[in-house]
């Protein structure tokens, strides 16, 4: 992706119109040479597929309005979220956003069980009490999915900062938009990441736009998350985050780096989701050539050329695909035979002894 | 009289006073371009440019910030906090700083501030964008806090906040931005500090705000044909409040409820209760009672929200129970 | 029984539960080198070291962030806001994350989290540091709220907070710091959800809260000089509340005063008022009567301050006045 | 100022006793070439003595327990507050922290107002109702004193923006300390004012410490404004904050850039306060010979002999600090000679009507 300062700066600064498309960079080819095995490239190529096939249904079920509430969907962007679950451990920690499905998902939770969530019913993730913008999983390391922009990169150095004192090597990695950056939290659990050397990898998605608003238009430098690393004294890090490998790659480096006591980074991974911000939003307001341009760079189809290239079997893949579609039909039907959260999940948790009393 | 949706109320209600004084300008999230991530805001970029309609990075503590300076040195602004959940991560701007300006000052300094903000549950979004936080506004000495329930009433109030010197909470219901009402054709400006009786009765009074007075309506409607006859009360404006109306209807009925959408504690129906108990002793026949959310974060699943947040059912069956 | 300050008994808690459980920590502004900006942390770095006890960045988002972040993972952990009006700047981190993760999550997540913060005027800091800001906290479901009054209960009270699973929001009142009181030498161990009646009487009750169960307690013994027997009671935690020992006392006395430092709108004060006038309306004898802070910013001039905060004259004022 | 990486990063977190005094460059003769003019000069230093002086008389005050309250001393730090001051037009902006009085008396307010508003007094700037940490006077463009860190940047964005929408050229100046740069507020300030590109000039003042803490300790650049300049497109701009000239020469010259169209800078000054935090801080954390270093390179000695130097008279000096002194003398005098505000002040002002009501 070209690097130019932002058009906002300096002709005109709300004319979405004027701008330029914001064009993604070629793939580079070179990374069908690099040092991963078959295995690890399969499993990315199966998490991608899982993403998308999963998030595809989504879609077509808010279509349907059996999902209620709003939902925001990852396609386009899976390889930021295979590339990275695939460098995890399991017992690392991700945190999210309400762009939480494909990460949930990449670590392992149930299909059935956040379609089910989405869906409201009880056998859902978190019993339908969460919704689509809270997926959480304890048991995959998934410590959740936060809806109000910030807060969560604040809440993933206290999971670093734990692992720190309690002697473990984990690691937690922090997802977020490139929106985000533009917020105090960003800049408060950057510093303090930095000043207590925590194992946090801070993933800055910059798909381009904040809701409808390009990146551009709000932000200071051209590059979000990049160009601000060295305010924390951290190194810049950009990379094409349409490239499972590239982004495999890069995590593997920062969780190790992370992981052996060498401190947080922070990672801007360039992508585009294919469609809107939200299920309301048909994605209007983006350039016809950019968007064409991106669906060309859809990391799916490049990432299957490059296991053709790299000698995988076409066939393996059509199963790895077939397997994927097979467990969504299923996944769906066992979400879509859920019932409604009984009356009493109301007054439940609120408290850790699962009561909600707040008086005597 | 046209038909205008509560949402469409908005922008008209803005464009009004955009239109009257050129000083006026608004920003916040996804507001220009885009017209707002409600469609609240449609059509303001076009008609009043960019300098005046501003689309902002997400930063909402600098929003409130740059409101409230240019407020102070002479331009009234229109901030948007795209849901009112997101005031907790201004609300230092707003309830320690805009709010106590004028006072610290001694006068010196005035917010002509008005925050808009999507308040409220009903769209299944769960416990981060759903909540109702009148109450968070209401408590902070130096804040006025609006909430309407009809698109008229949106247009008004929303001219009488922003001509208002002070800063002006204005919560606009997410559950409400489709309901369709008359609004005035002529330039519409209507007052704080002042509640509307929706319904006459004589029986008991009952106190509700923003999505709860339609239910409070029908509730009545309800238990009018069980013979029970209540006055329904639209609260309207939390700060300044309009006590004598409330306190003249509970002279009348000797009987009040109050319907909250925010969680029971520090709601408030707890202030308006705390007022009617000690003021209205004598004229109370029988217990304010409060129908509320319970004091529980909300719950995303249909099933569940619709069985936190009062409903005609709850407000009816209450009713009916307390006086029965 | 030793003798402490409300101050020295503030480490003399942390310490008692750090000693006991190697995992807690502690965090926040000035807390470790200097001992805390009011002294209350002094020698907890040396016994507990850099580790267990740091200093942080003027970062109130990091801190409440990094806290809540290492309680779920297993790590309770004690966080200091220096003055409560700075809640405000981490309020999202407070309201909308550790208050709600629970729930969020059906459980999964649970958030053993203590937030330290001093509270209340009488220093003259102006309406920027002097607020007392409990019903903030008490409006959120999900957060517990402590406001001690005794040097014996923030030790109490603190050992039962950092136990507690859930978080936990401390408040101790600056102006309650060089009070001294007897504190128990074993380890003592309070529960949350407790109040205490300070003195037992029979011809009305007063409900009071840190820095006002002093003065409550001094207007007690004028007003039984003037023949009126008040029973003070020490509210101590406003979640959970304990209505029963509320509920109990007015049945005895059929009157209430509610005595809060908090600005008056949607104090807790109004909680109470709104239980009680409800739950207890056929033993109340006279209306429930709120004493509060007007509903103002504070002013910073020693003679403006000690007009706004209710004190010993006019607690003893208005209930003389209200039983007269 | 050296600038070597903080102590805090590798060698042991939180011990000061172990830090390494910072010590202060040396002042910087060439200055004494700089263009400025003598009637300039002999502003700054007025204003230095002003500032020294009144809040002497201020410190032995509290030490007569007649000021309550708080208080925050720029003792020793006076050349920031003299230099901008000197350097902006009498209708810009000002914006300061809880350490205000320094900012208030070099924009003009009269020194009985602000000792009478330190004293609690009716003829206070604001009438007792502010108190110390928030001294304002709109009619010298002082438009507030904040005290809970950060807020006060996003405001004075809004004073810029306001200049630019209704077209003066007005500047507005914002001071701080190097411990607000960690605080999110700060972020989002400064990216806004350069995407706006708002004629707002943010001055950190870098005395080294927080409260009691070191910097160093807490942040993870070694300058925590300049340093991070550059995550705002802005220019890296690090003077010494102890030579009036430095600091005017700087000051004229981005409010400059900023009253012509050009943007927000942000300036990190260096500087020392001479002794603690607030009145009841003695500062002992600081190591002795770090305080002698900085006690040495005082701005108001270093003043006087640039003065001398460049052919100042010596008497034309001492009669200005004479007449200063003469003039802290009156206003302490009518500043005590004030009565308490009138009771019914508390209920004043709440509205812009000047009530209070919150019902009818
Ligand atoms: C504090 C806060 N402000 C505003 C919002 C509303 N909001 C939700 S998503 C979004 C855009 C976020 O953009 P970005 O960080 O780029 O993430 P993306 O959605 O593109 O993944 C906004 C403004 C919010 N959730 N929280
Ligand atoms: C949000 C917030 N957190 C903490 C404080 C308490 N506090 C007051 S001054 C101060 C130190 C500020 O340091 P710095 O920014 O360097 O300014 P200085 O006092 O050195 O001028 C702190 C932590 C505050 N006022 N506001
Ligand atoms: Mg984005
Ligand atoms: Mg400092």
């Amino acid at each position: 992706m070209s690097t130019e300062a932002p058009p906002g700066r300096d002709e005109g600064l709300f004319d979405y119109a004027a701008r330029p498309p914001r064009l993604p960079d070629p793939i580079d080819d070179r990374l069908d040479e690099a040092e991963i095995p078959r295995e690890v490239r399969l499993g990315l190529y199966r998490t991608q597929q899982v993403l998308r096939q999963f998030e595809k249904r989504a879609y077509d079920l808010f279509m349907q309005n059996l999902v209620k509430g709003t939902s925001h969907l990852s396609l386009g962007m899976e390889a930021v979220a295979a590339g990275f679950a695939g460098a995890m451990r399991p017992d690392d920690y991700t945190f999210a956003t309400y762009r939480g499905h494909a990460h949930t998902l990449a670590r392992g939770a149930a299909m059935e069980a956040v379609m089910a969530e989405l869906l409201g019913k009880e056998n859902g993730l978190l019993g339908g009490k969460g919704g689509s913008m809270h997926l959480t999983s304890v048991e995959h390391g998934m410590m959740g999915s936060y809806a109000i922009i910030g807060a969560h990169l604040c809440i993933a150095n206290g999971a670093a900062w734990s692992a720190q004192m309690r002697g473990t090597d984990q690691v937690a990695v922090c997802f977020f938009g490139d929106g985000t950056t533009n917020i105090g939290a960003f800049h408060e659990a950057l510093n303090m990441a930095a000043v207590w050397e925590l194992p946090v990898v801070f993933v800055c998605e910059n798909n381009l736009y904040m809701e409808y608003t390009p990146i551009d238009l709000t932000t200071s430098v051209p590059h979000p998350a990049a160009d601000r690393a060295a305010a924390y004294g951290l190194e810049r890090i950009l990379i094409d985050g349409n490239d499972a490998d590239a982004v495999y790659l890069t995590a593997s480096r920062v969780i190790q780096r992370a992981r052996s006591g060498g401190g947080p980074s922070l990672v801007e991974a360039v992508t585009y989701r294919h469609g809107g911000h939200s299920r309301a939003d048909p994605g209007k307001y983006r350039p016809a050539d950019e968007v064409e341009a991106w669906l060309e760079r859809d990391p799916i189809p490049a990432y299957h050329r490059r296991m053709l290239r790299v000698g995988v079997d076409e066939g393996e893949l059509v199963e790895i695909s077939r397997d994927v579609a097979q467990a969504v039909d299923e996944a769906t039907e066992a979400a879509k035979a859920g019932v409604p959260p009984h009356p009493d999940a109301v007054y439940a948790d609120v408290w850790a002894d699962g009561g909600w009393e707040w008086r005597n | 009289m046209a038909e205008l949706s509560y949402r469409d109320a908005v922008a008209a209600g803005i464009a009004q006073e955009m239109r009257r004084d050129p000083r006026l300008v608004m920003l916040g999230e996804d507001i220009a371009g885009a017209g707002g991530v409600f469609k609240t805001t449609v059509g303001l970029l076009d008609e009043f440019g960019a300098d005046r309609v501003r689309d902002t990075p997400i930063s909402e503590q600098a929003i409130l910030g740059a409101a409230m300076g240019a407020a102070m040195t002479g331009i009234p602004v229109i901030a948007e906090i795209m849901f009112s959940d997101f005031l907790a991560v201004c609300f230092d701007l707003l309830a320690n700083e805009m709010a106590k300006a004028s006072y610290m000052t001694a006068g010196q300094v005035t917010v002509p501030v008005v925050v808009r903000t999507a308040n409220g549950g009903g769209s299944r979004f769960g416990a981060q964008h759903s909540q109702s936080v009148e109450n968070w506004t209401m408590m902070i000495p130096g804040l006025k806090v609006v909430a309407p329930s009809t698109p008229a009433d949106v247009i008004g109030l929303m001219a009488a906040a922003i001509r208002d010197p002070d800063p002006v909470v204005f919560f606009e219901h997410k559950s409400l931005f489709a309901v369709k009402g008359e609004v005035p054709d002529a330039e519409h400006v209507d007052r704080l500090g002042t509640a509307v009786v929706r319904r006459p009765g004589t029986d008991c009074t009952i106190a509700a705000l923003a999505l709860m007075v339609p239910r409070a309506l029908e509730a009545a409607e309800r238990l009018a044909a069980d013979g029970i006859d209540a006055e329904v009360i639209d609260v309207r404006s939390l700060v300044p409040l309009d006590t004598s109306t409330i306190l003249g209807s509970v002279a009348k009925t000797g009987r009040l409820f109050t319907v909250e959408e925010n969680p029971r504690l520090c709601g408030w129906g707890a202030e308006v209760a705390s007022i009617v108990a000690d003021e209205a002793f004598w004229d109370l026949d029988g217990p304010v009672v409060r129908i509320t959310t319970p004091h529980v974060p909300l719950p995303a699943a249909e099933a569940l929200e619709d069985l936190a947040i009062p409903s005609v059912d709850r407000i009816a069956a209450t009713v009916a129970g307390s006086l029965g």
